[in-house]
């Protein structure tokens, strides 16, 4: 059986490695032949060429994200036409059923981001920051938009470049420019999380600034072990790789199909919880 | 550039007909085409090769044609365009903003989206000339500036979203809708589906409705700069203003004019671009082009042109978006894994343009 | 060595002058290259721009061809005060000038370098198009005539030698040159015989009514063809004086800035 | 360049020192840099310009310094290497898997990092020199190789993950590791700090605990390159080969060496970031030094750099990198909404820029 | 015209030549600029290579400079067969060039060009450094001696007159020339004060050994400091004349590639 999953996430990304993880994880299981392919950048009219080049080769299932579904609905639809199992995954649980998906692994980002949000305003949160690093790519947009719908209101996002660096600096001048800040939203936990832990710790403001983030980084569960970081937001994306690979491998072979979506996460991992997760996450898993 | 003099010199030895192709600069990039095309003729799923196969992978080749030669044609002029990119997301939004919010027809908000693009691309040039400065920096700030202009602009037309959406809603009524998205010829297309020598799908419509009209506007783009370059007096201009800006000055050229309306349009071919790609996809986002200014150059720089301006051609930058593109899809059909596929695009990227100048230098004899 | 040539000399002195240029004065930042300059051109005459390397001629010419903005002084053509804002201006008002750097895009073709700028077309409405073929014929025609036999019209001009790239140039700003031709130095790089076909030609426009600014270190090509004779000595004028009141040993003192020569007269028979 | 001849020309004009100073491509950029400070002294909070403020927007402007003058020196000598982004990320590849994998010391662990990216960039220079190709193409296949090198090479490292970490544990103990980290200078800080002289944290730890390595790095490399350039006789070798490859190496300039040298400087110096930053952060993963390349290219151009090559300064780069460095921290401090953040820094750009030439251009009396 | 020149002449046709060059034949693709040329310098004479403009006077100094490789030939320095790599190999062996592009920096300053490739330091090891003070005083005084007198020698040779940037490259050579000095058109846009300069230059640097090539287009100039006179056609020799043996009126009609001149001869005394 042959499989492709076409994600709105590069390669190199910590978050969708972890689901390229999965696939393969999935494909080593199965035996299914699974190929990973995603755009360079988040680029909806790259990837839904990406998608009508996977029909072509017409596998036995096709597994995609749905970011944006009026940019990328006629690629997946003429997959669905031209008889092609199709599960959605991550992004678009709203519009999978209507594209003709079998089914949804996943969870929204805006979701996780007001679980996010609306936890850290029972920790007594009442200003926060919400570190974008690809300011433009409409799930992280979404998880900001999450995360200021939870908190209730008062967020401003501060766009970044991928540099850690300029990330950690970013964070200090915006902590140091207004002292009211005390919660930080980091959107990725290695390229942000991390440096606003640490920036927060060059102020001398541990414990006064809540630090939480999206997606899990070794550093980043070290630091929420340790009681430097609050919280890390896992969305368990191993399994967004690893199920829809491993249902549409046993799809093929005996025709079955759980009847429903499968939220994947969201999964606070508090401190408590943290430690055991940290060597996971290092080998790529969580 | 024909020419008729009686070639009975005896300080010329004759030369074989290659040897006198490879020497311009339009077919230089033929033999990594040729090189790439093989690679994955012995590499890629048979797939790659069919009919949707090749649309597939013309299709991105041919938008990223549309701004390459665009930027071919600056850089033959001697300057860059590095805000193409974010002109795409630019353009996109002020056509998204004409049709979905003022619900405007097509034929006033195409030609106003163009103008907009044309405007920017007056400001860009003007800049350029006026301060002397290089045009690497002056765009690079309209890359900025742009770019965040989109997500500015989205987020107020949208309340707060950076992806518009409801174009398709919105054109897919419109006189105008075909020329600018969807395919060409499906009539010819579905007749030919019907007696069975193209593929169809289990229901009977034809894997490949028709040509994608981008191919089509990326082809006729490419003849009509080529022409212009070739066969007009603003050709020379260009060619002139790129290779020596002051003595073309000095030899009457209006070289200010010339770059000024190469930075139009360039502009406006992004903002084309933008139109086809918002009508096609129907709906737009604030990281819609994202690095493609890179990429067009990329291209432009594979078919030929010279960064120091004055060299090149329109269809040197077409072969070349096409050998981008073809690397960049192919992949999709090899067993290669994602995880190499910057090592990959990198190194047939080398291997064409390397491949490229050791064949031309062998057939053309030089040094 | 003052037998007078076979050349017409026009009667310049009398008409009114194609272009005057007054008390021009130009500074690049802190250096002075002209310091008060004034010369003019009438119709039919050959007036010769002489002076020691570095005096300003190529900076004063290219004054007069608009490339440059004199700091300070006055542009009249036909006796009307004028300001070029650029080459093309000058060319509309009938300038054509071969400059000391050529103008040439090396990487261009012979052709396409020598109608730059005013390309003869065929067709018309959207089919006007750059006519190749006339513009080859014209191209290898008039290099024959200055001496030259082209190998092919689309040789690029950087791969052309010395010699043929400066003839290219020439023959351009004959072909173009309507009321004035500026000629900056324009036998440098060539042979006995392309020099001798460019000093006849300058006869032969002359002859046409056109005014010929003639820069050349060359006593005996200046002597040869020139009417006036105007000397410039670091960004100033030293004075003009007309055909036959002076001798070519006193021209070439005055154009040395009146500093001895090495000693190597006897065998140059006087003048270099 | 002292000149010692008397000026007693009547063909010279007197000029102010101003004028003599604005003349230097390394002092061009000094304006624009007024002009920054001056428009965040207005606009920013007050806390941008206290001590902790000026380290914190210091220190990514260093990183990125460190980057500029590499690129700098490069672009003088007539070339551009598009890899050093994706360098940083291989370096720091490699550093990580010498220091964690294979637990070298760092004496031995950095001059084998150095040698990697060196050899690098001999590839490059060898690639662009023999195959007479832009080194733009050549330089950006690389930048894609290196790139995809860096996440299959930190997968295979680290058994799946994209980040490799555990290099602070590792290099703690190091002798040599206060070089390449953390700060400079601590004992003076924490006594400037007991005498009240700079501001405490309520425990009574400075608030800035020293100068961060980096910038002492980035002053160092800026008059480092800075005496090469104006200095030396390979000074003159990079101006004369950026000036005219061609009449650099009739003239007997070692052209080929020349350039080869400065594909390996400018290697090095992003693998030598690459170094202060894996040790800084504890980690490296596969984005390190995305689009650092891009930075480090605009920030040597606002210095006054020529694209062309023949032209620019160490000294103007590392202006150049400060300009950048305070208008992309900058905003933060400001009231400005973030979203017009992009929009405020090409803005920005524009207007260092162009003040400074304008400036230059009134001080000095050209045209 | 052919009274004998003040200049002393070596007895060169004794000695052996410093380099000879043997049927060197250059292709550009299918262009065929050299077709088997041969051609020596002995130490202390003085070499002409004169010929029509696009004769390859130019591409055969290049290939004898280093510049070029020989599509044919064979190269021989002291009797010995070489073949260089590249300019600097041709540098080692003593060989400085003029070229007639001049091969200089037009953003660098005079100094920087005058010392380009061959820097003089001061200091050891670490602080070793370009001694900028020294350079500029050695340019200086040697523009002087060619008759220029630089307004500053940081001044950028782009903005230079083409007459004092020419200077610059002859100066450069003559002070780094050791054994053998090639010109190309060095005279070119230089003044008459200059050109007596350079002329004497030759037959200074001549008499200490050095062997000259001298391409000129002036019959005058050739024959004054010639020793021996080769004349290149169409990429291939017509032949060497020794001093004495040729007069003036021969060399030029060699040098026009034995075709008609036009009608000006009478006024400019035989030869241009
Ligand atoms: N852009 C410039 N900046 C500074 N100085 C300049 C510039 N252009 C010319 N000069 C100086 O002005 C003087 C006059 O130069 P110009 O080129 O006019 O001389 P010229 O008379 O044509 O000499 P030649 O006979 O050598 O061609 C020269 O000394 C030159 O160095
Ligand atoms: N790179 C090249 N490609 C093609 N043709 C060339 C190239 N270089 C020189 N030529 C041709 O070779 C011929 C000889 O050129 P060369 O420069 O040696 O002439 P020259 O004798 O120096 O002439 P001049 O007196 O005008 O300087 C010319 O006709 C020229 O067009
Ligand atoms: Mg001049
Ligand atoms: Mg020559």
């Amino acid at each position: 059986t042959d499989i492709v999953v076409v994600a709105h996430g590069q390669a190199n990304d910590p978050f969708w490695s972890v689901v390229k993880n999965g696939v393969e994880y999935a494909a080593q299981r199965t035996g299914a032949h699974v190929e990973y392919r995603s755009p360079e950048t988040f680029d909806m009219v790259a990837m839904s060429q990406l998608i009508d080049a996977a029909v072509n080769q017409h596998p036995d299932g096709l597994v995609v994200s749905i970011p944006d579904a009026d940019a990328l609905g006629p690629s997946i639809e003429r997959a669905v036409a031209a008889g092609i199992p199709v599960i959605s995954i991550n992004a678009g649980s709203d519009v999978s059923k209507k594209l003709g998906a079998l089914l949804h692994v996943g969870q929204d980002e805006k979701d996780a981001g007001m679980k996010a949000g609306e936890k850290l305003r029972e920790m007594g949160g009442k200003k926060g920051i919400c570190i974008n690093q690809e300011v433009g790519n409409v799930s992280l947009d979404q998880r900001c938009a999450g995360f200021a719908e939870g908190f209730g209101g008062n967020v401003k996002v501060l766009p970044t470049s991928s540099d850690p660096t300029e990330v950690e600096a970013k964070v200090r001048a915006a902590l140091e420019a207004d002292p009211e800040i005390d919660t930080v939203m980091a959107l990725n936990a290695s390229v942000a999380g991390e440096p606003a832990v640490a920036a927060v710790k060059a102020l001398g403001r541990v414990g006064a600034v809540r630090v939480a983030t999206f997606d899990l980084s070794a550093g980043f569960l070290e630091s929420v072990a340790q009681g430097d970081a609050t919280f890390a937001i896992d969305q368990q994306q191993f399994l967004q790789g690893y199920l829809p690979v491993d249902f549409l491998a046993l799809y093929a072979e005996y025709g079955l199909m759980p009847g429903g979506n499968v939220p994947s996460g969201p999964n606070l991992i508090t401190q408590d919880k943290a430690a055991q997760v940290v060597e996971l996450s290092a080998k790529g898993i969580r | 550039m024909p020419v008729d003099t009686p070639l009975t010199d005896e300080r010329i030895r004759t030369e074989s007909w290659i040897a006198r192709l490879m020497k311009r600069p339009e077919l230089g990039s033929i033999a990594g085409l040729i090189l790439v095309t093989v690679f994955f003729l012995i590499t890629a799923n048979s797939a790659m090769f069919t009919l949707s196969g090749i649309m597939n992978f013309l299709s991105p080749a041919a938008q990223l044609g549309i701004l390459a030669i665009g930027a071919a044609m600056l850089m033959i002029g001697g300057e860059f365009d590095l805000s193409i990119g974010s002109m795409v997301a630019f353009a996109g939004m002020i056509f998204g903003a004409l049709v979905v919010n003022l619900g405007l027809p097509l034929i006033v908000a195409i030609p106003l989206t163009l103008a907009f693009a044309a405007l920017v691309g007056v400001v860009n040039g003007q800049l350029t000339i006026r301060t002397g400065l290089p045009s690497f920096i002056v765009t690079l700030a309209f890359l900025f500036i742009l770019r965040g202009l989109t997500l500015v602009g989205l987020k107020a037309l949208t309340g707060g979203s950076t992806q518009l959406r409801g174009l398709r809603e919105a054109t897919a009524q419109d006189m105008l809708a075909p020329l600018f998205s969807g395919e060409a010829f499906k009539g010819l297309f579905a007749a030919l589906a019907r007696s069975g020598v193209i593929d169809t799908f289990p229901n009977g419509t034809p894997k490949v409705p028709g040509i994608p009209v981008e191919i089509l506007w990326f082809v006729g783009l490419a003849l009509a700069a080529t022409w212009v370059l070739l066969r007009t007096p603003a050709g020379n201009w260009v060619f002139a203003s790129g290779g020596d800006a002051n003595a073309a000055a000095n030899a009457g050229v209006p070289v200010r004019k010339v770059k000024t309306a190469l930075f139009m349009f360039t502009a406006v071919c992004a903002a084309l671009l933008a139109i086809m790609q918002v009508m096609d996809a129907g709906s737009t986002d604030a990281r819609r082009g994202f690095q493609k200014e890179f990429e067009g150059i990329i291209a432009a720089v594979i078919g030929g042109c010279l960064l120091t301006g004055g060299y090149g051609s329109a269809i040197g930058a077409f072969f070349g978006s096409i050998i981008f593109g073809m690397v960049v899809i192919g992949l999709t059909y090899t067993q290669i894994d994602q995880d190499w596929f910057q090592v990959f695009l990198g190194g047939m990227l080398l291997l064409a343009v390397v491949f490229n100048n050791v064949i031309r230098k062998r057939v053309t004899g030089e040094r | 060595m003052m037998q007078d040539s076979k050349f017409h000399h026009g009667e310049a002195a009398t008409t009114a002058p194609i272009i005057r240029l007054e008390e021009i004065r130009k500074h690049f930042g802190n250096v002075i290259a002209l310091n008060g300059v004034t010369f003019d051109v009438r119709p039919g005459e050959c007036h010769c721009l002489l002076g020691d390397n570095g005096a300003g001629k190529s900076t004063f010419i290219k004054t007069m061809s608009g490339v440059l903005k004199p700091t300070e002084g006055r542009i009249l053509i036909d006796g009307q005060e004028t300001s070029f804002s650029g080459p093309r201006d000058a060319q509309d008002a009938g300038i054509a000038t071969v400059f000391q750097d050529l103008a040439m895009i090396p990487l261009m073709s012979v052709t396409r370098n020598f109608f730059m700028g005013r390309e003869p077309t065929k067709g018309r409405g959207l089919f006007k198009r750059f006519d190749h073929r006339r513009a080859n014929e014209i191209c290898v025609e008039e290099m024959r005539k200055m001496g030259i036999n082209l190998r092919g019209p689309d040789q690029a001009v950087g791969t052309l030698s010395g010699g043929e790239r400066q003839t290219v140039a020439i023959a351009r700003a004959v072909h173009f040159g309507a009321r004035v031709l500026i000629l900056d130095e324009p036998t440098s790089a060539l042979g006995v015989r392309q020099t001798s076909n460019v000093l006849s030609t300058i006869d032969r426009v002359r002859r046409q009514g056109v005014g010929v600014v003639f820069i050349s270190h060359n006593v005996r090509h200046a002597l040869a063809v020139g009417d006036r004779f105007t000397v410039l000595n670091r960004g100033q004028t030293l004075g003009t004086a007309v055909r036959g009141q002076i001798s070519a040993a006193e021209l070439q003192d005055l154009m040395a800035g009146g500093q001895e020569l090495a000693e190597l007269e006897g065998s140059l028979g006087g003048t270099i």
